[in-house]
């Protein structure tokens, strides 16, 4: 069971009332494994059913695995433009 | 010569225009976005953009890439502000560069359409009754805020 | 606030850009057309633009009137530039406002598609070689000239 | 019958040696009669078919009366932008 930081940005960041929260990770985890973990946080029930996930500064699909060295993000729904 | 990047300082669209235009180019496209006063019949009184900007700018590599392998344009600039904008400010430009002018306009409808799907970028709006609240153009459930 | 005129000057792009930026308007879409360094294969060295100028500006007028109609695009301003222009110099620019993005870039490439087809301007292209010609985009049997 | 006057621009300036031409107008002529009257003129024969024409700065069918005071024009293949 290793650590992993996940980074929370804009509108997630205020309902989980930091900007990163730490997990820990089962090995072979995947992302839907993970966002279930982050969905038992405090003010995490207000998120999204499926909040788009980042791995490595690119969208993950849900299967995908996460290694304790990935960098992590939960992505909210963007408005850049 | 492609290029792109998440910036606090103002953006200078006429130093963009200069970076693309070349006598090799017969077409130059430039889009901006800029604040805007009103949205969804609120009055804005500024805007607040923040970034993942790590992801952004790779995201942002991402789609000058795709826009080069679809439309041939080699010549693209791409700046993106964040922190706080006031009404009018230019928050994203967007210039392309091409010899004719079918892939230049191509090129940046398509840059600014995915930068709205997919670049990690969000607006806080400060309306002018005091309130603020984030920007969620997906219409799912908005997160109200302070 | 809507403005075509064929001029002899140098276009200014950020003094147009200015010219439509508003905190109504949260998109621009600006294009330009410069001169190029080759058509056809040819090495060109200059651009001669010459127009019947009162037509050329009461057709951009009705360009801009159905564009606005088209578009609902009402903050537009074009200019034309005849002359002498060398490489890279601006030939035309076209700028759009709109409070949103798709009417302004729609509304730009209806300007410069209709310009091309109907607003009476030529260009004789000057080539490195020392010859000149007029340029015929529609396809029309070429008058060659000295 | 009157005489109008036809401004001729770049091609068509070249090739028919002047930037105006006077031509003889019979009441009821259209820009059709016109044209062919044009086609009569010296370097005239080089052009082509049915070139534009412009009448009061619009451009004209080939079947519209031409008055004396009409503000008339040659536009050949335009190039603008």
């Amino acid at each position: 069971m290793s650590t992993v930081t996940v980074q929370l940005f804009a509108s997630y960041a205020e309902l989980l009332g930091a900007p990163t929260v730490e997990l820990p990770l089962a090995p072979g985890s995947t992302v839907k494994d993970l966002l279930s973990r982050i969905r038992s946080l405090p003010g995490a029930s207000s998120l999204p059913n499926a909040p788009r996930v980042a791995i490595n500064r690119s969208f993950a699909a849900s299967e995908q695995i996460v290694e304790a060295s990935d960098e992590i993000a939960l992505i909210p729904p963007v408005a850049g433009g | 010569m492609k290029r792109s990047s998440v910036i606090t300082r103002e953006i200078d669209p006429a130093s963009l225009i200069n970076e693309v235009v070349s006598p090799q180019c017969g077409a130059v496209s430039l889009f901006l976005g800029t604040v805007r006063d009103a949205n969804d019949g609120r009055s804005v009184s500024a805007i607040e953009y923040s970034a993942y900007k790590s992801m952004a700018e790779a995201e942002l590599e991402r789609i000058l890439d795709e826009a080069e392998e679809r439309f041939g344009v080699s010549v693209l600039v791409v700046e993106h502000r964040i922190g706080l904008l006031g009404l009018g400010d230019v928050s994203v430009a967007i210039a392309a560069a091409h010899p004719h002018r079918a892939p230049a306009l191509d090129c940046t409808r398509y840059v600014i359409e995915e930068i709205k799907k997919r670049v990690p970028i969000w607006k806080m709006e400060h309306y002018a009754d005091g309130t603020r609240d984030w920007v969620d153009p997906s219409g799912a459930a908005q997160v109200s805020s302070v």
